[in-house]
């Protein structure tokens, strides 16, 4: 072993294991944090495939490549490795691991071992739910909403994909648990809750999403396996059961976990921002606040998934209101995030052009999502591509771009290596052509009344399927164009400096790639984060 | 991050909290046999909640923990709360 | 300026147009902003940034305007819901009756149509069940839609204002053939509708036997007839006696059609596949048909020789 | 096992642990939670059958067993109080006791169970499919609660085996008691369930 004084990267490190052994039974929370980001897109890639080949099916009307089971099979496990494998673990484990620490001045995160444990259990998790693919029943084919009785009655292997689902979220509150720990007892001493990093801040906030909501969705889905194995009937009416109560409890937990997957993303955003503006982020408790914001009232406005399923009509206002309430600090992030812009000194590198694409994108999804909680409009798009245009732009747009943008603003950091600058703005416009490509025209249809989960269509919307696919065919290029840079950055690309793009956080202090205890000696803070001089 | 030192609760603390919940007990059974309609379950739960703080402030140490952790607990608890009621919205309506 | 398909047009098109404008015209402002400060603070333009201290006037405006905003959106959108939920009581009763993969739809005096034809001008309120999962009853032209969900009864209501014929789709996904849960509403003037409603026949003439009944309330006739014609699964006609060819599991073999086999065909589907059908299309019955129900069907099915 | 034992960095850090344990009871109570809100809607929907079902049950069993729950969950309280006085011996004693009266209520449980089970009550049972909907769903919810929370039962008596072996060999100590905090901790959680579930199952009226 070498000797601790000299510098040792994380990436070089021998520890007691060697190769590949090194890695996956690591507890470094930054090697924990690249074996996240290699699953995760790899399900990325999986679940994207399964994406475009809807989209060359609805090409035209009538069977093009599969069957309609096959159709309903294949939205089903895009839309669960979409949501339970890549958006929800996908910000926070990969990012809020290796930077977490890092930000907060820290060591590691307060369980190793159980972060190691949870990147275990995201696999196993993920194995189940590529496995419910292959077993005799064949795919599910219920959604990834698993709506009751259709899941209790289905022939399809839900049971496997319900487990699944269940393992994953309990990776999930792991993660939450851990992060919570860490953010409570690690950080540096000096440093107080309003003097951390905002990106801390929205995974703190997104931490306690996951910790309290997953549990209901995870007993939810318990309850749905023993219903198809027992005939314990809580949703099926034949039973005795109620349907509409597996909607409560399934949703009870699942708009909460829109918010774990966005305010991780805002909490990148507000980091790349100040840092190519070389500027102090504007309104800076606004934005750690409304965090908490969103996450509390957030817990509050499920019942907007579920306005036509004959609720009360008490609740249908009830929880349109809180439905725009929560979207109120959503908008305070963007006026802070635009307000920073305001005579900075800007440098537009690939992370800042995807962050701008995330903010449009984020506003179209936003507001659409305005439409969708305001209840006489919903009631027109509710089922409808409409609402698949709306979580696309948001999830994809917003998240999925926010992803890019960390990704492009933290690589020199992870690899100690940059990439080509031209060439990862190029990736960033294709991607944004293309995604505006893809989703825009399913709004239009949407509002028409196209709708949702429709292996077959009438001839009147195949204009719009039509620009679809070819948007569809342009991003999948982008994909190509900025992964490809990325990669051949990460093995040939010019040594990064510690500091590339002169950002003021902790992590931007040691040197790229970090060694393996972070700091040599704990950092004392004194003063706010973005403190640019 | 200092390390506050551990308050020990006594031996006795505990016997009596324990006398104090066997009486509880007894008491829930005895008021839910006699009939006092929709009141039963409220005063159920009254009486099974009054049990619950016990069994957190005392053998939970509840009470000698951080504020930040009472305001934890009793966040998770207003949460929940909050969600029946909520969901309570729709079916009182129906 | 709005269609005039159903009385409900004005007050959605109006919340939606409403909210689509403020909401563009953040989008423009916003986007516009943006894309003004990365020209005018180019860092080769303006080398050094200004820090500018945080302005609790600044903060207070935007909350407050988005929050003025949302609720004034808020209440848009409820008023124009409102309407929805208040059926005139004198309105015209007509039942859907969703099932996997149809609908059914039930006028008074007995009489049921696999499409929804309506007077005019007239309010039909509809009240939606299903027989087996949740379906959803959306005709988008009149901008309504409901869920029809099992046990429990929903129900909506309109006024058609046009002539003609409107789509209507199943809106929750409900299995294999959800995209194909399609029908018509059709509009026609009030005696065009009375003469329609008069040669609409009755119920089937073995409406009134009890296993008939249990079938019909698990909606098997949406996948299965009686007249010996094939629809997505095999008719009922003749099963008793003949001869069948079935796949099990992947092996195929021949059986004769006794109880036993239409026990097992109900409540294990996926067992014995009907030659020339795909499997995993009929669902199991076990939890929603018991032994009694089953010998009805059994005693129902053999009298269709 | 980790890169970093070797380093001074892995120092303990009590507070964490139990902040940990604390935040894992929370998704314990929203677990249960969730069932609790199934509960309640079922019955407010069917107050008279949840009544007559509850009317099925043995509320002696459940008193009992109630007052076992308690017992055990004082005496792992007091068994903390004592390895904090250094009297390693009674916090032996006392985690063994807690062992066997969760063994109690489990056998307790199994009998309780077993009748059930004896006249074909069961779930997926032929009984069950006849009850109407409001019994059927009582029972469900009866079945599907005491057996989450019997097996929080199991789980929390390994844990508390695992104390005792580690206060038998000197792991758990006078200043180094986390282990035994955070079992005795999800320990009581197991008892407030509890508190809850029987009134909420055997006391209906
Ligand atoms: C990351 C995930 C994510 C996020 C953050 C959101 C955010 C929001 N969502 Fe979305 N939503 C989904 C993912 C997400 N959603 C998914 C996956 C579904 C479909 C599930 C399924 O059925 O499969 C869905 C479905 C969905 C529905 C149900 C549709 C239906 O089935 O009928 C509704 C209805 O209210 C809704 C509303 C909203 C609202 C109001 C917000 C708000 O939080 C948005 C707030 C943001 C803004 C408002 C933009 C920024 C503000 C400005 C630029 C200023 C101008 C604004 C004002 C004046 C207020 N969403
Ligand atoms: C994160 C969430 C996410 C993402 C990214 C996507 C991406 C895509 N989705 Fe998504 N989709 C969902 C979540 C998501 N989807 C959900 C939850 C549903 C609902 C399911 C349901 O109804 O139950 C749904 C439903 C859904 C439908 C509707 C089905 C229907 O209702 O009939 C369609 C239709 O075309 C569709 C298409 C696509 C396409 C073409 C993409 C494309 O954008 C994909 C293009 C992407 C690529 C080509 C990328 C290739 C990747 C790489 C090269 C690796 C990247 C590497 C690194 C990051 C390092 N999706
Ligand atoms: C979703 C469509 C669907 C529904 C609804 C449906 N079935 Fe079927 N059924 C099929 C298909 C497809 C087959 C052939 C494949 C097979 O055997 O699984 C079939 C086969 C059968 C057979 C064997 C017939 C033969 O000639 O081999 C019987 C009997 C039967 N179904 C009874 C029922 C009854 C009773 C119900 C209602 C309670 C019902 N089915 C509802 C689709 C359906
Ligand atoms: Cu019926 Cu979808
Ligand atoms: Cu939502």
């Amino acid at each position: 072993m070498r000797k601790e004084t000299k510098y040792v990267s994380y990436l070089d490190y021998e520890g007691q294991y060697k190769g590949i052994f090194g890695w996956i039974f690591s507890t470094d929370h930054k090697r924990l944090g690249l074996l996240y980001l290699y699953a995760i897109a790899l399900f990325f890639f999986v679940g994207a495939i399964l994406g475009l080949t809807m989209r060359v099916e609805l090409a035209t009307p009538g069977e093009t490549i599969m069957k309609a089971q096959a159709y309903n099979g294949v939205f089903t496990v895009h839309g669960v490795i979409m949501i339970f494998m890549v958006v929800i673990p996908g910000l926070s484990a990969v990012f809020g691991n290796f930077f977490l620490p890092l930000m907060i001045g820290a060591k590691d995160v307060a369980f190793p071992k159980l972060n190691r444990l949870t990147w275990w259990i995201l696999i196993a998790g993920s194995i189940l739910a590529i496995a419910s693919q292959f077993l005799r029943e064949g795919p599910p084919d219920t959604g990834w909403t698993f709506y009751a009785p259709y899941s209790t009655k289905t022939g399809t292997s839900v049971i496997i994909a319900t487990t699944a689902a269940f393992v994953l979220g309990f990776a999930s509150i792991l993660t939450g648990l851990n992060f919570i720990v860490t953010i409570h007892r690690l950080r540096a001493p000096g440093m107080k809750f309003f003097n951390m990093p905002l990106f801390p801040w929205a995974l703190y906030a997104a931490s306690w999403i996951q910790l309290l909501a997953t549990p209901v969705v995870g007993i939810t889905l318990v309850m749905l396996i023993f219903e198809r194995l027992f005939g314990i009937g809580f949703f099926n009416p034949d039973l005795g059961g109620d349907p509409i109560l597996f909607q409560h409890l399934f949703w009870i937990y699942s708009h909460p976990a829109v918010y774990i997957m966005i305010l991780p993303a805002m909490g990148v955003i507000t980091e790349v921002i100040p840092t190519f503006c070389q500027r102090r982020i504007y309104g800076y408790k606004a934005i750690a606040i409304s965090s908490l914001a969103i996450a509390a009232v957030g817990f509050f406005v499920w019942g907007h998934h579920m306005y036509t399923s004959g609720m009360s009509e008490q609740a249908r206002w009830f929880f349109s209101l809180l439905t725009f309430i929560v979207a109120v600090p959503s908008a305070i992030k963007v006026f802070n995030w635009i307000a920073t812009m305001y005579r900075g000194s800007i440098n537009l590198q690939a992370p800042f052009l995807y962050a701008l694409f995330f903010i449009f994108l984020f506003i179209i999804g936003g507001t659409t999502g305005l439409i969708l909680g305001a209840v006489a409009p919903n009631v027109q798009v509710h089922d409808t591509s409409f609402v698949v245009a709306h979580f696309h732009y948001i999830i994809f747009g917003g998240m999925g771009f926010a992803f890019f943008s960390g990704l492009h603003y933290w690589f020199p950091k992870m690899y100690g290596r940059m990439y080509n600058l031209k060439a990862a703005n190029w990736g960033a416009i294709i991607l944004f052509i293309g995604f505006n490509l893809l989703y825009f025209p399913q709004f239009i249809i949407g509002y028409q009344g196209m709708p949702r989960r429709y292996y077959d269509y009438l001839p009147q919307f195949q204009w719009a399927q039509t620009i679809s696919l070819i948007g569809g065919i342009i991003l999948f290029i982008g994909f190509f164009v900025m992964v490809g840079n990325l990669v051949r950055g990460a093995k040939k690309g010019a040594i990064a400096p510690a500091n590339p793009w002169n950002g003021t956080t902790l992590e931007w202090t040691v040197p790229s790639p970090p060694p393996v205890e972070n700091f040599d000696e704990d950092p004392i803070i004194k003063s706010d984060p973005y403190d640019y001089k | 991050m200092s390390e506050h030192t551990h308050h020990i609760t006594p031996y006795k603390t505990l016997g009596i909290i324990l006398v104090v919940l066997f009486f509880f007990t007894f008491l829930t059974i005895e008021i839910t046999s006699i009939h006092l309609g929709a009141l039963t379950v409220t005063v159920a739960l009254l009486i099974a909640g009054v049990k619950g703080f016990l069994v957190l402030s005392y053998f939970m140490h509840l009470k000698h923990e951080s504020l930040l952790l009472k305001i934890l607990v009793a966040m998770v608890f207003v949460l929940f709360a909050l969600i029946v009621l909520i969901t309570f919205i729709d079916y009182a309506f129906r | 300026m709005f269609s005039n398909a159903s009385n409900f047009v004005q007050g959605v098109d109006m919340a939606f147009a409403i909210i689509v404008g403020i909401s563009l015209f953040f989008l423009i402002t916003l986007t516009g902003t943006m894309i003004y400060f990365v020209v005018r603070y180019d860092h080769k333009k303006h080398p050094e940034a200004r820090q500018i201290k945080d302005n609790k006037w600044m903060e207070a405006t935007w909350i407050t305007i988005p929050l003025i905003l949302v609720l004034y959106m808020f209440y848009i959108g409820w008023e124009g819901f409102i309407p929805m939920r208040q059926a005139p009581k004198d309105a015209m009763q007509i039942t859907a009756i969703g099932k996997m993969w149809k609908y059914e739809f039930q006028y008074e005096g007995n009489k049921v149509s696999d499409t929804l034809v309506i007077p005019i001008n007239k309010a039909v309120k509809i009240s939606l069940k299903s027989v087996d999962v949740l379906h959803g009853f959306s005709v988008p032209s009149f901008r309504i839609k409901e869920d029809m969900v099992p046990v429990k009864d929903n129900y909506t209501w309109f006024i058609p204002g046009e002539l003609g014929d409107f789509d209507l789709f199943c809106t929750v996904y409900c299995g294999l053939n959800h995209a194909y849960m399609h029908s018509i509403v059709r509009v026609v003037p009030e005696d065009q509708f009375n003469e329609w409603v008069a040669y609409l026949p009755e119920k089937n003439a073995d409406a009134e036997n009890p296993g008939y009944k249990v079938m019909e309330k698990n909606g098997c006739f949406a996948c299965h007839n009686t007249t010996g014609t094939r629809l997505v699964g095999p008719s009922f006609k003749g099963i008793y006696g003949r001869k069948i060819k079935v796949m099990t599991d992947g092996v195929a073999r021949e059986l004769i059609g006794d109880d036993s086999y239409v026990e097992t065909s109900i409540y294990e589907p996926n067992k014995d596949i009907s030659d020339g059908y795909p499997a995993n299309i009929m669902q199991s019955y076990k939890n929603s048909i018991n032994k009694e129900d089953m010998k009805l069907i059994q005693e129902y099915i053999k009298t269709l020789k | 096992m980790s890169q970093h034992e070797n380093h001074a960095f892995e120092h303990r850090d009590d507070e964490a642990k139990k902040l940990g344990m604390w935040l894992f009871i929370f998704t314990e109570l929203l677990l249960f939670g969730g069932l609790f809100l199934v509960y309640s809607i079922f019955r407010s929907q069917y107050p008279d059958s949840f009544h007559e079902g509850s009317l099925e049950l043995s509320v002696t069993i459940g008193a009992i067993n109630t007052i076992i729950l308690l017992v055990s969950s004082a005496s792992v309280a007091v068994a903390l109080t004592a390895i904090q006085k250094n009297n390693t011996k009674l916090s032996m004693q006392m985690l063994l006791l807690t062992v066997f009266l969760a063994a109690a209520f489990l056998v307790n449980k199994y009998f309780e169970w077993g009748a059930k089970f004896h006249h074909g009550l069961y779930p997926g049972s032929e009984l069950m499919q006849l009850l109407d909907r409001g019994h059927h769903l009582y029972f469900s919810l009866y079945f599907f609660m005491t057996g989450l929370h019997a097996l929080h039962i199991i789980i929390g008596m390994i844990l508390l085996l695992i104390s005792y072996f580690k206060v038998k060999a000197g792991k758990v100590k006078m200043d180094d008691f986390m282990h035994l905090e955070n079992a005795a901790l999800y320990w009581h959680l197991v008892d407030l369930i509890w508190i809850f579930l029987f009134p909420l199952m055997y006391l209906i009226s």
